[in-house]
């Protein structure tokens, strides 16, 4: 098993409903495993607000071990490389460019 | 020798006063001063309308109206063509505002800021204006002197509408232009040898 | 003048390099500073995006650094009426104690909702800071003021579409025949002013024709080859009879382009949607010979058919291409002419040179690649955007460029900020492309395809499924928020740098939006009609006095495909300290952040919005000074060894010469860009589904696969008298409201002598014994009245009457600006019936009566 | 006056500008000058004394002190009227300056040779017997130089404004040939008035010699009149504009009222029913009208002149 420390900061939060909590998760979880497991406690709305057909939505920056989930293979991203390992969910409002 | 001229290319200008304002900075006039205006004439009738935008400034003629109508010499003209007016010997008949063909002598009759009356700081250092005489256009002479050969409204131009350079060299970009394209000063009747020539 | 002495006994000298900020494009320039007093702007030769260029409103800035009518330290207001006009009553503070009462204000915010708390700023530079800041309080609201009302509703959602990017410009290197909307593009105006207008110039004497489509003479059609004027909001038309002329009449289209780069072959049924395969639930096609069904990405995408009719599943299907060609049969050049007032003539006429330059067909070698090579290519802005249909209209304009061909290849319409290093083409499961760039990455484009659902936005921007933005509906969301299912009501509003109240629709509607908000911040340079609002007004740094990294960024805004230099990345630096106390508004939100205790989620807010990786990020745990975020953020940008200090030595940093493959993407993405908006069909299901939920008349007609012509809701309502129309128009020397804060750009607008006067077409002047130089009425169905100065001139359609830019102002710094002009927005009517309801523009077309005064 | 002066710059139009650089003062120090030259040269050639005071003429003492008061004027118009001197540096090409030089002549060599007639009588001060007194050689040499002063006095304003390439209704020599017979009709004018004042002074053939003099003056100054706006109509749509302000624009009264019917038409019925027998004892009273007119019509015809002066369109 290994211990995962999340944090939620932005809008996440108010789903949440904190602003840091440890999970516990099978040795050869994935980031996917990790946001199933989260959306079984605080339910769909969750899912809907950080996942967009099934992969992580634009705005939902998820970092782990300070690097981009999704540049370490997103969904699919290792959670063992380092423990306890620290995911940082960051859910952005919406954008705000151009006019 | 040289003879310093600019060609102003009427297809290119759009009349969004980048000369205009750069003029105004880099010489720091008092307000209302403007040594780079343009025009704007509404040329044919609806639909078949367009707008030509005209920029001006001193034509640094080769017989100076405003030059020979000064009483006071205070007008003089450099070997390199260059009109200038010394401030220090200026009387302020205004004869050369009344002589000039082409709008560029302006009258300074209290040197004002901006903000309207007092001076702020920026002002104070850039102004070179000396009430109850007269002011004009220099080609950036100050610039030419210090070995950048391109005035300010040139440099800013963003469509480069403006082209500066020896008239006497038949080979500097000016001269080829105003032949390619086939220059021509404005009001040529007033007979005053302008150095400034419009591409139509 | 006198002959300029050498400069005795000067202490100090300098050039100072840094990025313009007196329009949104961010110009390099360098400061001349002579004993500590900022004396002069210069462009810097050779370095962009303006090459040395600078316009008169850059050239001016110092005016607006050294104004005296500044507001020079923090206040708090003292009258509690709120309105119009109302003095505040504003009496000075310590920044402390300003700051302490912005933290206790925010907190109770936060405690109540988070997400009542609204942020606004139009500061293109620090948006990120101003995104990071309404994220780490916990709230979706940010908001921008007039650009998202009028000008990019009807082109950010048709960029997106087109490009994946969030702005548009076409290619003048290769283009011979340019057609432009409502927009005066390359004359020093819009997006890439400077260097865009060089190359304008260039293609132009190089023998490029423009065609300018607009009701007024504007600063594009004066030069143009030919100006077609136009009833304002009918360009749709125009553009429907240019299709149906080229697909029905002339059968003359980019058949290629369509199939292998549209959604042009997929298979629709009699309801509009795809014929999905039973599994994969992929879009299928027919191959046009065999007739056999295949998966879109599975058949040679150049034998898949374009017409014919064909059955899957026992159901009859045809090409997508087929209802869309049968939705352009009405739009004939005679249908066209009566709602635009264009000769049918000249309609036909322009759709046959557009075709025949275009040149469909023709092919480029560039850097080894073979690419389409276009002559033509349509451009459209703000003109045709702010109106009742904005989205129809600019869908249409893309499509005129889809059915050329003329798309993100040599001589069409590029993208602008999408491609480039960071680009990572992302397809859609429907294989249409979306935005991977990380500046843009945080879009909500129209694809993939959003759900609506119930809004928790101020703006509304859940019920715009297929929009970027719905900046318009603001006041919407402010005042009827419950009705529309908002479980909360604006507490705060953040206000950073811009005049949402000037620069809206009519100021008494966007008045009783801010009347409901609790408390307003307004950190502003100037005493603007926003800043009269404001419970606590802190002064704000000028762009001269303030560190702003990275304000210019070569993958955003420019396309250096046609551009021979390069992009540039460059920075604003402080140059003089003229308001003491002013302060970096970004400084500010990072300070108020720790006094309300949320800087941790500041930090990680600031890491995700500006997408600082690695070794720079900001710790949760630590307070970083702005210089050290600044150089965190450009180093992580740039690349490390490009930090502040090299910045603040060399000033800029040229970015090499964008590659063709980066320039002209369409034939490397693979991916595809809808022509028949069939994902438009379910979006307007599920608005109305959700709006009917609720008891809301919401009007779903223009969620259409194909975008017919509508007229604006004035033109409908407004009753016979009123007969004319009052448009407004942009002016290269004045930007924002801010510009007339500057007596230089005020004395410009006064010699031009058209600006505080309105424009009437001569012979519909004389019609109604108004002579040049009369004093004139202008009213509005809603009996709005303004009075001006006419200025007869043949430059204006005759159903139109101009006022151009933004002034008319109601409160400003300088004094001067107070009610000289007309406003044109306070006779805008700013009613929900006047707006899009797809893309949240606000109609502009204001019908009025004239009469002499 | 506004802060600062140029016509072109007040608004971005291309278009004929309406001259802002010259004003009344210009039309009144031009009329002074103009009159006190043409009394100094009528007593010269006429003998146009307007009667003695101290010996001294009437006619010289008003002639120099018209053109001493619009020098005046002249200077305090300066932007820097303590650099007034420096406008005699450039005779060559400006007639401002040949003017300026010309005024300090006049006043010198008139004053100097007017004072030699002082002689208050019975023993007090008497500076006749000074070398240039009277008609001597030296005497005939101040007045003869004086004269040509006085002549170029009454042109060289004409002259300026004729001079200008800019505005095409002034560059015409038909201006400085209205300046010098205004000039020399102000000066009879003069006379005209000092008849009516004191009829007992003038005879009966001295008064009509002045009136046909005055006429064939005036008749003159109808055809300069007549041949400027013609002139002006057909040679430059400038000078087009100038012409249309002053028949039928904001200049109509001032020019068709003014100049033309008070400073011209009204004169010449005046002098001819003076000249008629039926005048009788009047007649004096009609010409001294006819002078006061015609003062007036000098004045008017260079207020008109100025403000019709219009800069021509670049395009």
């Amino acid at each position: 098993m290994i211990q995962c420390k999340v944090i939620f900061a932005g809008l996440i939060k108010r789903v949440a409903g904190t602003s840091e909590m440890t999970v516990t998760l099978p040795a050869d979880s994935t980031l996917g495993d990790l946001l199933a497991d989260l959306t079984a406690r605080f339910g769909q709305e969750f899912e809907d607000k950080i996942l967009l057909n099934g992969d992580l939505a634009n705005h939902a920056v998820v970092m782990i071990d300070g690097e981009y989930a999704r540049e370490v293979g997103g969904m699919q991203a290792r959670l063992d490389r380092q423990t306890p390992a620290q995911v940082e969910i960051v859910l952005l409002g919406p954008p705000l460019l151009g006019g | 020798m040289t003879r310093w001229g600019m060609a102003l290319d009427l297809e290119r200008c759009v009349g969004c006063y980048a000369c205009s304002m750069a003029c105004k900075t880099e010489n720091g006039t008092p307000d209302g001063v403007w040594y780079s205006p343009v025009y704007e004439k509404e040329v044919g009738t609806y639909p078949n309308t367009k707008r030509m935008f005209i920029p001006t400034l001193c034509m640094h003629c080769e017989d100076a109206p405003c030059l020979n109508a000064c009483p006071t010499k205070a007008i003089t003209k450099r070997t390199d063509g260059i009109v200038l007016v010394d401030q220090t010997k200026c009387c302020g008949t205004r004869a050369c505002v009344a002589a000039c063909p082409y709008g560029a002598m302006n009258y300074v009759h209290e040197v004002q800021g901006a903000f309207g009356g007092e001076l702020i700081q920026l002002e104070k250092q850039s102004f070179k204006s000396t009430a109850g005489t007269v002011q004009k256009c220099t080609f950036c002479s100050h610039r030419i002197d210090a070995g950048k050969f391109e005035p300010a409204c040139v440099e800013v131009c963003p469509t480069k509408a403006r082209i500066f350079g020896d008239l006497e060299d038949p080979g500097s970009e000016i001269s080829r232009v105003i032949r390619s394209r086939n220059g021509s000063p404005a009001r040529p009747e007033a007979g005053t040898g302008p150095s400034v020539y419009y591409l139509r | 003048m006198a002959v300029a002495l050498p400069m005795a006994g000067v202490k100090e000298d300098v050039w100072i390099p840094t990025a313009c900020d007196m329009c949104y494009n961010g110009c390099t320039v360098q400061v001349h500073r002579v004993d500590g007093v900022a004396v002069k702007v210069e462009g810097i030769p050779g370095v962009g995006p303006n090459y040395g260029m600078t316009c008169a409103k850059g050239l001016s800035a110092l005016m607006n650094v050294y104004s005296p009518n500044r507001v020079q330290a923090p206040m708090v207001r003292t009258n509690p009426a709120k309105g119009i006009g109302v003095d505040p009553g504003w009496k000075e503070v310590s920044w402390d104690e300003a700051l302490d009462l912005f933290a206790v204000k925010l907190k109770a915010a936060m405690d109540k909702d988070p997400r009542s708390i609204l942020t606004h700023t139009f500061d293109r530079y620090t948006y990120a800071v101003a995104k990071a800041f309404s994220t780490a309080v916990g709230s979706p609201n940010v908001t921008m003021g007039s650009a998202g009302i009028f000008c990019g509703n009807g082109t950010h959602p048709v960029a997106f579409t087109l490009t994946a990017s969030n702005e548009i410009h076409d290619d003048l290197k290769y283009c011979n025949h340019l057609l432009m909307f409502g927009a005066s593009a390359g004359f020093v105006g819009g997006h890439n002013a400077m260097g865009y207008s060089v190359e304008m110039q260039d293609a132009r004497q190089r023998g490029m024709k423009l065609t300018v489509v607009d009701p007024v003479l504007n600063y594009a059609a004066s030069h143009a080859d030919e100006w077609i004027p136009i009833r304002p909001g009918t360009d749709g038309a125009f553009a429907l009879a240019m299709m149906r002329e080229w697909v029905i009449v002339q059968d003359s289209y980019d058949k290629t382009f369509l199939k292998l780069h549209t959604n042009a072959t997929y298979l629709v049924g009699a309801d509009g949607r795809y014929a999905r395969h039973a599994t994969s639930n992929k879009p299928l096609v027919a191959i046009a010979a065999t007739g056999a069904i295949l998966p879109y990405d599975e058949a040679p995408s150049d034998e898949a058919a374009l017409e014919g009719t064909f059955t899957v599943d026992g159901v009859e299907v045809t090409p997508a291409f087929v209802p869309f060609k049968a939705h352009l049969e009405p739009y004939t050049a005679q249908f066209a002419s009566k709602i635009t007032s264009i000769p049918a003539a000249t309609i036909t006429r322009v759709a046959h040179e557009v075709l025949e330059a275009a040149s469909i067909g023709q092919t480029i070698q560039l850097e080894g690649d073979t690419y389409p090579l276009r002559g033509a290519a349509i451009s459209w802005y703000r003109g045709i955007s702010a109106h009742r249909h904005a989205m129809a209209t600019g869908q249409l304009m893309g499509q005129l460029n889809m059915l050329l061909g003329a798309v993100d290849v040599p001589g069409g319409v590029l993208n602008s900020s999408s491609m480039g290093p960071t680009w990572r083409p992302n397809l859609d499961p429907d294989g249409f492309i979306y935005p991977g760039n990380p500046l843009a990455g945080h879009m909500k484009p129209a694809l993939p395809r959003r759900k609506v659902s119930a809004p928790e936005t101020l703006e509304l921007q859940e019920l715009f499924p297929v929009s970027v933005y719905a900046r318009a509906m603001l006041w919407l969301g402010l005042l009827e928020g419950e009705k529309f299912g908002l479980p909360y009501k604006c507490e705060v509003l953040v206000q950073c740098r811009g005049n949402v109240m000037q620069t809206s629709g009519d100021p008494e509607t966007m008045a009783k939006a801010f009347q409901t908000i609790g408390f307003i911040v307004s950190i502003n340079t100037f005493p603007d009609e926003t800043a009269q609002w404001a419970d606590l007004l802190l002064p704000d740094m000028h762009s001269l006095e303030r560190l702003t990294p990275l304000v210019g960024n070569p993958n955003n805004f420019t396309n250096s495909a046609s551009v021979e230099e390069s992009g540039t990345w460059n920075f604003q630096q402080p140059i003089v300290k003229v308001v003491e106390k002013a302060r970096n508004w970004g400084e500010v939100l990072f300070d108020v952040a720790e006094r309300a205790g949320i800087l941790p989620d500041m930090n990680s807010a600031v890491n995700a919005a500006c997408h600082i990786t690695g070794e720079y990020q900001l710790r949760r745990d630590q307070k970083y000074t702005w210089e050290d975020f600044a150089d965190r953020w450009t180093k992580s940008t740039v690349g490390g060894e490009h930090g502040l200090d090299y910045f603040r030595e060399h000033g800029y940093l040229k970015e090499d010469k964008r590659l063709a493959k980066y320039a002209y993407p369409m034939i490397h993405h693979g991916g595809r860009i809808p022509l028949y908006l069939e994902h438009f069909l379910d979006a307007g299901v599920a608005v109305k589904e959700y709006t009917d939920s609720r008891g809301i008349e919401w009007d779903t007609s223009d969620y259409a696969a194909v975008m017919d012509y509508q007229p604006c809701t004035t033109e409908k309502q407004a009753p016979a008298q009123f007969d004319m129309w009052l448009v407004n128009q942009k002016l290269p020397f004045m930007a924002g409201t801010y510009s007339a804060e500057n007596p230089l750009l005020m004395d410009l607008a006064k010699r031009n002598s058209k600006v505080f006067n309105i424009g009437i077409n001569r012979a519909t002047a004389l019609k109604k014994g108004i002579a040049d130089g009369d004093e004139m009425w202008i009213e509005t169905p809603a009996g709005k009245k303004v009075k001006g100065l006419a200025r007869l001139t043949e430059g204006i359609h005759p159903e139109c009457v101009s006022a151009p830019g933004m002034f008319g102002r109601t409160s400003a710094g300088n004094k001067d600006a107070v009610g000289r002009g007309v406003h044109f927005n306070n006779l805008v009517a700013f009613t929900l019936d006047h707006m899009d309801p797809v893309s949240a523009a606000l109609d502009s077309c204001v019908k009025i009566k004239v009469s002499k005064a | 006056m506004s802060s600062v002066v140029n016509p072109f710059t007040g608004r971005w139009i291309m278009e004929p500008k309406t001259q802002n650089v010259w004003g009344n003062q210009h039309a009144t120090w031009f009329t002074l000058m103009g009159i006190g030259g043409g009394l100094f040269i009528n007593r010269l050639l006429f003998g146009i004394e307007l009667g003695r005071f101290w010996g001294m003429t009437w006619a010289d003492i008003i002639s120099l002190a018209l053109i001493g008061v619009g020098g005046l004027i002249l200077i305090a118009d300066l932007g820097k009227p303590l650099r007034v001197l420096r406008a005699l540096l450039n005779p060559r090409t400006s007639w401002i300056s040949i003017g300026a030089i010309a005024d300090f002549t006049f006043m010198g060599l008139a004053g100097l040779w007017t004072l030699a007639d002082l002689n208050f009588g019975g023993g007090g001060l008497n500076l006749t017997g000074l070398p240039w007194h009277g008609d001597g050689t030296l005497g005939l040499i101040f007045q003869v130089i004086a004269a040509l002063a006085a002549i170029v006095v009454i042109a060289y304003p004409g002259l300026v404004l004729a001079s200008s390439p800019s505005i095409p209704f002034w560059n015409s020599t038909l201006i400085p040939m209205q300046f010098l017979v205004n000039g020399f009709a102000s000066g009879l004018a003069c006379g005209l008035i000092y008849a009516a004042i004191v009829p007992s002074d003038v005879s009966g053939d001295v008064l009509t010699g002045w009136l046909s003099l005055t006429t064939g003056l005036l008749v003159l100054s109808v055809f300069l009149q007549i041949a400027h706006v013609l002139n002006g109509q057909y040679t430059h749509v400038a000078a087009k504009v100038a012409v249309r302000r002053l028949l039928s624009g904001n200049l109509q009264v001032a020019y068709l009222g003014g100049v033309v019917l008070a400073g011209l038409v009204i004169p010449l019925a005046l002098i001819a029913y003076a000249l008629s027998d039926s005048a009788g004892s009047n007649a004096a009273m009609a010409a001294g009208i006819a002078g006061v007119l015609i003062l007036a019509g000098n004045w008017l015809s260079k207020h008109t002149v100025i403000r019709a002066g219009t800069y021509a369109s670049l395009f």
